[in-house]
């Protein structure tokens, strides 16, 4: 009989891998049945692994994160989405009024306001990073927490708030339409690891092997994303080769736009699309770094050490893992 | 200055309250209303008063006012009115404040009131703070604060207990014989009515005519509680109203 | 020579006519349309009633609005009953037992004020993602209102029929269910009317978390998606469900207090 | 041969008394805590007292707790005088005006049930993300509980009282003023109850939005976070306000109500 | 069976409301007490029916009951104690509901009490329909049910209007001297007092005290309303309650 592993996840793009290998039945082939729980915001998806609601769950990382993570409730063990250099990701946007006011790169940031969910997200995270690259100070930058990505694009476009930094689908759009000005991609500034597949200690200890089975079909979810999603021209710059790109794109439409018809919902993707490692690795460094920069600002409580929630014992090869 | 009713009829819907009533008021006399329970009483006081419009018929004034009454038709309520928020004095004042008077004459008008109803000490109380016989005689100060030439009564002792009842009896049948008012006094108590009254109007059951007027000569001042003449009066007049009480008694209230 | 007693009564019982309300709606929809048509009032600000109307029968037409009031009537119902029952049993205790009085009373007081939505966070650790934190959330709303309203209700009843009732040697328990019970049972009915109002009000709070049906969860999904009109439909959708709860207890109230008035 | 009259009375009349109070509150934060310690309650689902103590103590000391009271009470004071003010004179026109009581009445029975979370959206899109929308979120809440609490004080005014005023000749404005409004007090003052503690739970919702001062915004920030610690003691604080609040409209009561028993 | 009330004294934290009551209510014998308002009257009666603990002295029952008695000593309250949510029948079924009889005796039991208070077409009204001398009325058939051996009686007719008073002094008269039950009647009415009572307890002010005990020994059927004997007794009393009474009147209450 089939084994049953219940995940959750929002309908992102970013978890692309996971419904890529859902859909290749790799799941199947090791035995497991995968039941998806859909939820509407991230931080309930650590809580339902906490709780035992759900075995393994897929999101971005954020303080309430690493605070859950901390009290060991959490364990990392693959990775999610991340920032890497040469690929679209997070951008960031400037209304058109702080535009033309003359708000035009990076170092223009201080004295502005900038829209984001909710304290502790990553956007609070990455507009962190670009003040410590850029070395301005953040308190400088008035933050606005306004809850949802909808609620953040109604008050650039209407100049309520100064920028934003948006997923690039949603970035693209409104730069477009002349509704904001994109000034610059995040990863033209920075890596970062931008989200994981986790689960609970409980859940180690009673299925480990499921899980080991969980994480290499996963992977090879993975690695079909990044070879159909991924792929650059001699320039460095992103192409899709529609052969290849579109049935996968396709898969992952079906899970992030349902109710758009296939062609527009694999377009979308691949305006959405994020970069994945081929085999799942995290960036172990940069979260360490993470979770530095959140306690170094009082949000993550000064005991949580990344060493005690990522367990590096599903994924060969993660990078940049400390000593 | 008369008080005249005139054909007077009145009801609420479809309930006939009053009809036909007609009598007078002269100078100085005192009417008693009585009747069983619901026949009307209040309803023709109220329209004597102008704080109701009857169906038929009218409530007249003859004559002028006596020069200087500020508010010549006046009432005392059964549950005396006051303003719980206000105090003693403060009642009192209240209808006087938007009368063309100066202040220091309206202070004395409402110390002047007060001291005719053995208030002088009670001026800053409350009206809680005051036995019930207390608070009614804070509502005769405030009747007579506005030098009324006819004073409405709605059952004004029948809130008291008997004790309390009897001492403003004394005070009421001296103030009305030294003051020579005008009243018309509604009353379920016939030995009040016959205690007060020169006439004595009986009313029937709703909608209420006047069914009979007892007329008694003998000058309020010589009256007394225990007196064997009166008591048979009222005697009379409960053998003619019994039937009617017993029957308002026992009407069963629609709800 | 004989002029009318100037008549000086009257007024100050002002009564509502029902032509005069349903006109007054009537107005407000029309200059709401109107002003939407005439371009005064963005159809972002407000959508016009027409586009609401449309969204709503849209909605009821596709079986949605069905499927968004069943999965949150079921939670209304059972988070009002858990909360309610509870805010009873507390309140009759508090009501006519010493020490529960002096042990409820604060702790009602000093939790009472605490916004739920505040709370939400720990609700799901404590109930989970599932149904369970949605009713405790609604459950939680309506216990304190009912709660006060019994303990409430049990200190206006009347102590001198408590008083007949134990001149005559009736047992505690018979004073209790026949003596306290329904003469506290006008100032309970008040307490459901703002317990069932809570707890409608706590249904967008409660579909916050995890919910993918139900009018909050709904309502919710519009305002993220600054769908207006469908946001409005949800907002007039929960409040003809306000009305009809209100109107409900007041049948009940008019049932069972046939004895008053 | 003689007996005593056997005792039936008593009973039906609990006391709270002050000491079973602060016992039954010391004795649920030492359960809290022991509970916390044994390790039966994890700290993910309630962090000890202790902890919640420490983050008051250092919110407290590091000024944040002020500045976050400051944010908040600014907007709860002009949101709450916006809203029952407006409430007041709505509530005496529906009380002393047939056209404004048909036409009132409806309006508020349709929008009073409406929560004001699901409105939010509309909110901002009205009022924009700064002060303005969270001032109004507040003033819609309390300006309901006003209106309705008013318009009752005024229709539960003694009519005998209106009457009397009437029969000495008073006008109608001094009626107003010196009969209908003390009457009424009592009413508005319960009213004014109960649109405060509504204005204070509305502070969670109206920060929401663009707020990063405010105890609403901290509290949110801290369930952001998973920082039940801090969450907790927000909480506390809100508790603390709607305790004071309650005290201090109670003072209010034993002043401008002295003339009541 | 003897109700004695034996050095009875009580108060309300530091206000004393009684001192030193003696006194004993012989088999079928009633006995009235009156005295200024706050005089401690009802507490009084608390204390003798059991529901309050006196601080000073007992309350004792001297004999047994006699047979078939479900309450000995009954109360009749001012404001009637009836049950606004049940009807007639019901306010009288309650009293019996906890005690061992079969349904069937126990609604004639009821259906008896009921008739004989005139109240058998009321059965199924609702209190708030009836007028206030009807829901005395039920108050009365609801001790009556009991089989009471002493009726303790706390101004049973003074919340109704006078004329209702009358129709029901008439029918509490005939009851009592039908029946022979004991009484006691609290009361601030002196003719009430001299028309039921074989002896009558005058007490002073607070702490009531028993100033005076007046005897009346004819018996209570053949006393009438305008009877003038009684009314000298009556006067009598007044006389020496009067100033008691206007200093009771003239009270204050702190607040
Ligand atoms: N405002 C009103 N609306 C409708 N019915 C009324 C109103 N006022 C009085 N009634 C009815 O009119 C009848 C007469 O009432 P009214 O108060 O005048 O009687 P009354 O003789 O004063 O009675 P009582 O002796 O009990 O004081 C009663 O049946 C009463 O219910
Ligand atoms: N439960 C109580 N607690 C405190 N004080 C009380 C209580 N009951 C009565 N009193 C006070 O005791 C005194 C006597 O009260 P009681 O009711 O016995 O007098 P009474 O003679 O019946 O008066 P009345 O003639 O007005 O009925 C009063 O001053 C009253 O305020
Ligand atoms: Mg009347
Ligand atoms: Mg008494």
């Amino acid at each position: 009989a089939q084994e049953t592993v219940v995940a959750g996840a929002l309908r992102f793009v970013s978890n692309g891998a996971l419904f890529v290998a859902i859909e290749k039945g790799f799941f199947k082939e090791e035995g497991l049945e995968v039941e998806l729980r859909f939820f509407q915001a991230a931080q309930p998806i650590a809580v339902a692994v906490v709780s035992g609601d759900i075995d393994v769950g897929m999101t971005a990382f954020t303080g309430g994160f690493y605070n859950l993570a901390g009290k060991g409730g959490l364990k990392v063990i693959a990775a999610q989405a991340r920032e890497k250099k040469g690929y679209e990701g997070n951008a960031v946007l400037v209304s058109n009024a702080a535009f033309a006011k003359g708000f035009r790169k990076i170092e223009d940031f201080p004295g502005h306001s900038l829209g984001i969910t909710q304290v502790g997200s990553s956007f609070h995270y990455q507009i962190g990073q670009l003040a410590r690259i850029k070395g301005f100070d953040l308190k400088r930058v008035e933050l606005k927490p306004l809850q949802s990505l909808p609620a953040m694009a109604a008050a650039l476009k209407t100049n309520q708030v100064d920028a934003l930094i948006i997923a690039p689908h949603i970035a693209k759009g409104l730069a477009a339409a002349g509704d904001a000005h994109l000034i610059g991609w995040y990863s033209d500034f920075d890596e970062y690891q931008f989200g994981a597949l986790f689960t609970s200690p409980k859940m180690i200890e009673a299925r480990r092997a499921t899980l080991e089975k969980f994480v290499r079909a996963y992977q090879k979810g993975a690695g079909e994303f990044a070879s159909a999603m991924l792929r650059l021209d001699g320039a460095g710059k992103r192409v899709f080769d529609p052969a290849a790109a579109d049935p996968i794109a396709g898969m992952i439409a079906k899970y992030v736009y349902p109710s758009d018809p296939p062609a527009e919902g694999t377009r979308k993707v691949k305006g959405a699309t994020f970069y994945v490692d081929a085999q799942a690795r995290l960036d172990v460094g940069d979260i360490h770094g993470q979770v530095a920069w959140y306690k170094s600002q009082g949000m993550v409580d000064a005991a949580v050490d990344p060493k005690a929630f990522i367990d590096l014992g599903f994924v060969k090869g993660h990078t940049n893992v400390p000593r | 200055m008369r008080l005249v009713a005139e054909r007077i009829g009145h009801g609420y819907g479809a309930l006939d309250v009053l009809s036909d009533i007609s009598f007078s008021v002269a100078d100085g006399e005192i009417v008693a209303v009585v009747g069983p329970s619901g026949c009307g009483k209040s309803t023709l006081l109220r329209i004597l008063g102008g704080l109701e419009r009857p169906r038929a018929g009218r409530a007249l004034i003859e004559g002028t006012a006596p020069p200087g009454s500020l508010n010549p038709i006046t009432f005392v309520f059964q549950d005396f009115a006051l303003l719980p928020w206000r105090t003693v004095a403060g009642n009192v004042a209240l209808v006087l404040e938007d009368r063309p008077l100066a202040a220091a004459e309206r202070r004395e008008m409402v110390a002047g009131a007060l001291a005719r109803m053995g208030l002088a000490d009670f001026a800053d109380a409350y009206p809680k703070q005051l036995s019930g016989g207390m608070r009614q005689r804070v509502g005769l100060a405030r009747a007579l604060v506005v030098r009324p030439a006819v004073l409405l009564m709605d059952e004004p002792l029948s809130a008291l207990d008997a004790q309390t009842r009897e001492l403003l009896m004394d005070d009421l049948t001296g103030l009305l014989a030294a003051e020579r008012f005008a009243g018309v006094y509604v009353t379920h108590n016939l030995g009040e009515a016959v205690r007060l009254a020169r006439r004595i109007l009986v009313m029937s059951r709703r909608p209420g005519r006047v069914r009979s007027v007892v007329e008694i000569a003998r000058p309020i001042a010589g009256r007394s509680a225990g007196d064997a003449e009166l008591a048979a009066a009222a005697q009379a007049i409960w053998e003619s109203l019994r039937e009617e009480a017993v029957a308002a008694d026992r009407e069963l209230a629609d709800g | 020579m004989a002029e009318p007693v100037p008549f000086r009564g009257g007024g100050f019982q002002p009564r509502a006519r029902r032509l005069v309300a349903v006109a007054t709606l009537a107005v407000l929809v029309a200059g709401w349309s109107l002003a939407s048509r005439a371009g005064w009032v963005s159809p972002i600000a407000l959508p016009p009633p027409e586009e609401v109307a449309t969204a709503l029968v849209r909605l009821a037409r596709s079986g949605e609005l069905a499927r968004h009031l069943a999965a949150s009537l079921s939670r209304l119902v059972s988070g009002f009953a858990l909360g309610a029952g509870a805010g009873v049993v507390v309140g009759l205790a508090i009501g006519l037992v010493s020490l529960a009085r002096s042990a409820g009373m604060p702790v009602i007081a000093a939790l009472f004020p605490i916004p739920k939505i505040a709370l939400l966070p720990l609700f799901v650790v404590w109930f989970g993602i599932g149904e369970a934190s949605k009713v405790a959330t609604i459950a939680f709303g309506a216990f304190f209102p009912m709660a006060v309203a019994t303990y409430g209700g049990v200190d206006g009843v009347d102590r001198t029929l408590i008083r007949m009732a134990q001149s005559f040697g009736l047992p505690t328990l018979s004073i209790v269910r026949k003596v306290v019970l329904p003469g506290a049972l006008p100032a309970m009915l008040s307490g459901t009317r703002i317990a069932a109002a809570i707890a409608i009000i706590l249904i967008v709070a409660a579909e916050m978390i995890g919910a993918n049906e139900g009018i909050g969860a709904f309502i919710l999904a519009a305002g993220n998606l600054m769908q207006t009109d469908q946001l409005v439909a949800g907002v007039v959708v929960l409040s003809v469900l306000g009305l009809t709860v209100s109107g409900l207890i007041g049948a009940a109230e008019s049932v069972l207090l046939r004895w008053r008035r």
